[in-house]
């Protein structure tokens, strides 16, 4: 494809001396893209770190504070290594198979500083992914907090980021069978959300019911920390969901936009059903139903418009609201911050209805348009064997990795640590001596 | 020498000392208790769920005083941190033994 | 426009084949902007949220911690809503209307994937104005803490952002009168500062001082909080003014140099003031001249140099100081987190200074020089009918907004309420429980 | 080197009316860079404030809290204004001494909207440049915390900066004599931690040790504050490193990616440790190994690869580990926050292994390759050298600074303000009335 | 009157406020305290450093009973607040001369 | 035996703690508490303005003793946390009619 009229080249070269920050875009470069990359990077590592973290430690214990923290940014800590390891590899590797994606890169063989991917250097490409492989076990957390032992967690966190977040990421982005079958999800409805939702059920039940669950001696201990966290979220996700277009384009825009909206309505919807339930808006009712929001319009952000982003926050944020309460009032289920409830429902109807919404037909509810082929229908099917069987397969990796661990080296703390509180037990360490 | 332990709604705290320290007393002690008792807690609202919270934030005074001024200073108190709403909180009367000023080593009443 | 010679043509497809990255430069867009204002609007929203949140929930008492973080959470929610339903268009809508934009984009109709705002997105463009918006409400919420009903609180946000906040945007930056006649505010001294600080003037008249106010058991309860938020105000602040460059270029790096000395000289200033009268520097002294020096050089970010961003700080810093002082010590008005003395006057005096520092004749204090046809002098009467008919317009409709809010639903939580404090009594929540 | 063919001229004036994103690139603006670069200044204030501050301050006792957020805010302040005055112009001014860069620069004279610095305005790498000498001796403040008087350490600060950071830069970055020398030192493991971390040794000495070091009632009194801070400082290091490519492309990708292995295995060789010495991993120890490894990397983030940056956190956690050991344990030398043993170690090692990692044939842990022209060897002496020097000149430099200080203003305060705590000696003020 | 001060393991506190309610008693003060006793306090990890921490969190309850009932409800505390292991507490009791209610000015049995 | 109550300088409770130790006291309370007397309170400053803050920060320590160590105690205890200045606290020494150790159910001195 290379040029050879002397007249062209002439020209280029001229090109490049009138625009020198042309000479980037060699080799396919696209520096815009790289740059908004980059900072979607450093935003979803922030949602994770201090972000969720700061959001989970609040609605814990004052005694168990530093061991959400610890469990959060050790998590972020053994993932970056696995990932240069073995896991980019298996999710992005260059394998033909349509299941992994091989060992081809690990040890980010090849990656080296002249990779590309797309347009964008592969460093940065792998990195964001990363930081998405970061935070999916890292949600997990909401779900054993107060109770796990710190080293089981760890190796609970490694086998479930090999044995489930890798491959299933590479079935939908890695060029694996979901994706091939055109499965929507934007920047990780179920490849983030729903594995880490349905996880957290089987930790919970797995691990049962703290201490004083559901009485008043366990209320949040800082819900400032828990707002800043969530706050971060909030400006986090514009990375995760923006960035997700791999360019700073239109798309990125419209996901930005979308984003933003879903999470204004999925917290509004919350206030108001506090308001209609309690008499009051609750303000952590309002935090988690802007994460309720943001879960929901995940998978849908590079589909739908500006309205059908507050309809999915509306949406998402009723359902999430009530599936919370019947879990913990009905079913008396310990999934302590509502993992399953929030990101793993909210997630999944955000699969689902990114089907009907990215249509070009619903007026001012309008999406992107369906893709080549498709019918609301036909992709709603997609959607659906998407959600069921990632559903499906994380639910029984994650009770086999569970039942291994439990074995191997136990999985709950005793009773009398429980009492003292991990921050000591585990870490030797306190929170606060103020 | 009595010790008069006040325990009083936090916000009056300053309207106490104020009036004891007109009366003559210049020290108190002040604790952030938390108290229980026939006034009814708050209720706190968790992701759809709702707890009583039946412990509410009170402060505790303690003055140490001569025995002559107690009463005097009881009654101040009481007056200063009424409200006439439930939970106005308790005075408590004991008797001291001793006293003693650390830095001087005075004893009795002129360590107060 | 189109070019229709064959060669051309040629060229151009060769060209699109050696700059891949190209590509994305059809249609106009501009990634490289794209890239800028994407990470702009996630830095203006990381200011309220958790930045101004923390700012000024760290400066009340305890029992209303959380009562301030919801208020500034749930006005970036309903503002968020009323955004894309019809504020937006207001602001920046199509409408040939001197006075308003009109309701051509209410519900984001035409904003789809496609379209363009200059050579960013629209979606981006809108964004990021968005943010502005919900800054600005946000400001004042530090006229009413302690003290206000949160129903009435958000019925009035509501209002004045319709009122006040959409309009006033359109005069001064969608096209309207204020604009046409050459108004200088590149990011906001009048739009966003002047305007959230006599809306705060008037609110703290009417709803009346907090029990308490003046005396020591009005002190701030965690000034680590308060001193977190500024820092996150500082950094966010680079989205705010240069992103309102609406591009990655020398006006942006020029802003971003000038705003943050500003921010520092107005840091300065107090410090130094605080040494003098106090004999020490006090911290919340420093922030609070930091905030003072950014509201300053806001609307004037895009006209001054270097040394004029200096200047500005300093002289921001001085006015807003002893504004303050007078204030509170004087008037005793409680404007409790000194909105009007610290945004309002500091938004003023920028606006108002901008005429002179803009100017290309000042030596080492130069700014970017005068705007075509206009004269320091010429540009000062601008600037001053900028102020005084934004600053009457804000006072007079937030006045009538406070009076109607009232009349319906009440403004003031009784006294017994305060007592208590607002976390408790309108969410049914503690900051702590440690 | 203008083209002065007439059909040329109109084809590139065809291209800018096809590419309107091509105009800002006249005159040799690259957009993709500016925004990163932009970008990267927010992330490395961000590091300071609030991220590095809230670090310290959390490590220190209640009564001290806020005066350490006071000693990084305020370094921030003063030094951004010195920098304005003549410390850009020291450090990158156009002199053509190998010394220093001279005043030519002073008051930013000549540093206009329109001037540039390669193909990113001058005013963004300024600004960038600023921040770097922003977070140096902020650095420092670990030495000195809980003890020192609040305006002796700002005199302090102002004469290191122009005595030591700034000619240091200049030597390194801004043409001077070790980067002709073709020292390796990508983003400050000299510059910015070498100084700071031998800066941090003499004051600590010349200090003396707190009243109660080494006991328990000197022990952090807010480790979620920290682990915050940390959490920012790891998030804010992409902008230090990756944006230390002056691009947005292949190297800074690489640069981030290293950065963030580097810290994970800095934080896993501390959790590791910990774990064999006390049977626990503290968070403590978690965080700051990820410093270290930060720290470490940083020197090397333009040279190394993935797997290379592995080994340098690796290496670079052990070293610092049972360095900070020795001087605590044994030397029983009160480097308080342990700058020295993690910030100077840390940039130490890195900065001699990079002489290594940069080869190319190591295999899976190659970097990008020496440099023309230098072998291991000969890169290694280099490297020796600026360590050395460096390593003295700051030394020699800080203690007469130190002793000038000292005699003038006194350095410590008296025992009974060290007892009430600085909050209230030094700023009249507490971080927490709760 | 007696005051009886019942220094506890912090967790037992809702078990004990429990007991004595069913015992009659209508109010109690809590106190978060830090106990310095015959049970080990725990170690914390300072960079590469350990440090022994000798004072642990405990809560102190105060209730104020009438005489003829202290005995019993020292009982109940005693059982509620035990689990065999060193550490458990203390129950201080001293006599209280007066007790008044703040809201009222109800004294001595009748303000309790 | 005694209960002996020391409101003391916060950065003197170790100190303390180590000579009541050595006089082989084996357990103490500790509370965190404010107190007012002859003392000045400390300026704090807010946006140009200046508040004085009544109330220091103390540290209360509870110690129950056997009569006839009370008085050695005491005077430990006065020696260690004197620095000679205004605000060095107060010891306060009342009767203790009973005392039971939780874990065991012992009583009286037996408990301390
Ligand atoms: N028996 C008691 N012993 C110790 N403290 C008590 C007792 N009864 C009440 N208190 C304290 O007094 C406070 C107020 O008591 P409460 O019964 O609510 O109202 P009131 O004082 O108006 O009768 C309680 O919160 C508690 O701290
Ligand atoms: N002599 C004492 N005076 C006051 N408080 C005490 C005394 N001895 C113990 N305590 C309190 O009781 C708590 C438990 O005491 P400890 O000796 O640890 O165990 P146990 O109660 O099982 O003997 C201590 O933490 C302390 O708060
Ligand atoms: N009458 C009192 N009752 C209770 N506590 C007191 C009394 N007087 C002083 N205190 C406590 O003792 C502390 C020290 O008293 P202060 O008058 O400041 O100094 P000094 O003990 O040197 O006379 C006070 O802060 C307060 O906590």
């Amino acid at each position: 494809m290379k040029p050879n009229s002397k007249l062209i080249t002439g020209l280029v070269s001229t090109a490049l001396i009138l625009f020198p920050g042309l000479a980037l875009a060699q080799d396919g470069l696209n520096g815009a893209n790289t740059s908004w990359i980059l900072t979607s990077t450093a935003l979803v590592l922030f949602m994770t770190l201090p972000g969720l973290s700061l959001f989970y430690a609040g609605l814990v214990r004052t005694k168990n504070v530093l061991s959400v923290l610890m469990q959060c940014f050790s998590i972020a800590v053994v993932i970056s290594i696995v990932w240069l390891l073995v896991g980019y590899s298996i999710a992005f590797g260059p394998s033909e198979s349509a299941w992994w994606g091989g060992l081809g890169k690990a040890f980010f063989s090849g990656v080296d500083a002249g990779a590309m991917s797309g347009d964008i250097p592969e460093t940065v490409f792998a990195a964001f992914q990363m930081t998405f492989a970061i935070i999916t076990p890292a949600l997990i957390v909401g779900a054993f907090v107060e109770r796990i032992k710190f080293c089981s967690m760890l190796a609970f966190t490694v086998l479930w980021a090999l044995l489930v977040y890798f491959p299933v990421a590479n079935w939908v982005w890695g060029g694996g069978w979901l994706g091939q079958m055109g499965l929507i999800d934007f920047a990780g409805g179920t490849v983030v959300h729903l594995t880490a939702g349905v996880a957290a059920l089987v930790l919970a039940l797995e691990l049962g019911k703290r201490d004083g669950f559901l009485t008043a001696s366990v209320v949040p201990h800082n819900l400032t920390m828990s707002f800043t966290g969530a706050a971060m979220l909030w400006v986090g996700w514009f990375g995760f969901n923006a960035g997700s277009a791999l360019a700073a384009d239109n798309a990125a825009g419209m996901a930005l936009y979308v984003t933003h909206t879903s999470a204004a309505a999925g917290a509004l919807t919350w206030m108001v059903l506090d308001w209609f339930k309690f008499g009051k808006a609750s303000g952590l009712g309002a935090i988690t139903g802007m994460v309720a929001g943001l879960a929901t319009i995940t998978p849908a952000a590079g589909s739908v418009g500006p309205m059908g982003g507050l309809l999915l926050g509306l949406i998402g944020g009723v359902i999430c609201y009530f599936v919370t309460i019947y879990m913990k009032q009905r079913l008396k289920i310990d999934d302590s911050l509502d993992v399953f409830p929030v990101h793993g429902i909210g997630g999944l109807t955000g699969t689902l209805l990114a089907a009907i919404l990215v249509s070009g037909g619903l007026g001012v509810f309008s999406g992107t348009g369906m893709p080549d082929g498709m019918t609301v229908g036909s992709q709603f099917v997609v959607q659906l064997i998407g959600v069921v069987t990632i559903g499906l397969y994380t639910g029984v990796l994650t009770w086999v990795i569970v039942k291994i661990v439990s074995a191997v080296m136990g999985l709950r703390i005793g009773a009398d640590e429980e009492q003292v509180g991990l921050d000591i037990t585990e870490h030797d360490e306190k929170g606060y001596s103020m | 020498m009595k010790l008069i332990v006040a325990i009083i709604k936090p916000y009056k705290s300053d309207d106490v000392r104020e009036v004891v320290s007109e009366l003559g007393v210049s020290g108190m002690t002040l604790t952030e208790v938390k108290g229980f008792g026939r006034q009814k807690g708050h209720t706190e609202l968790y992701r759809g769920a709702e707890y009583v919270i039946d412990f509410l934030p009170k402060v505790k005074l303690e003055i140490a005083v001569e025995d002559d001024r107690a009463d005097q200073i009881v009654e101040a108190i009481c007056k200063a941190a009424n409200t006439g709403k439930i939970g106005d909180g308790k005075i408590f009367v004991c008797s001291l033994e001793q006293t003693i000023r650390i830095r001087t080593g005075e004893t009795g009443n002129d360590a107060l």
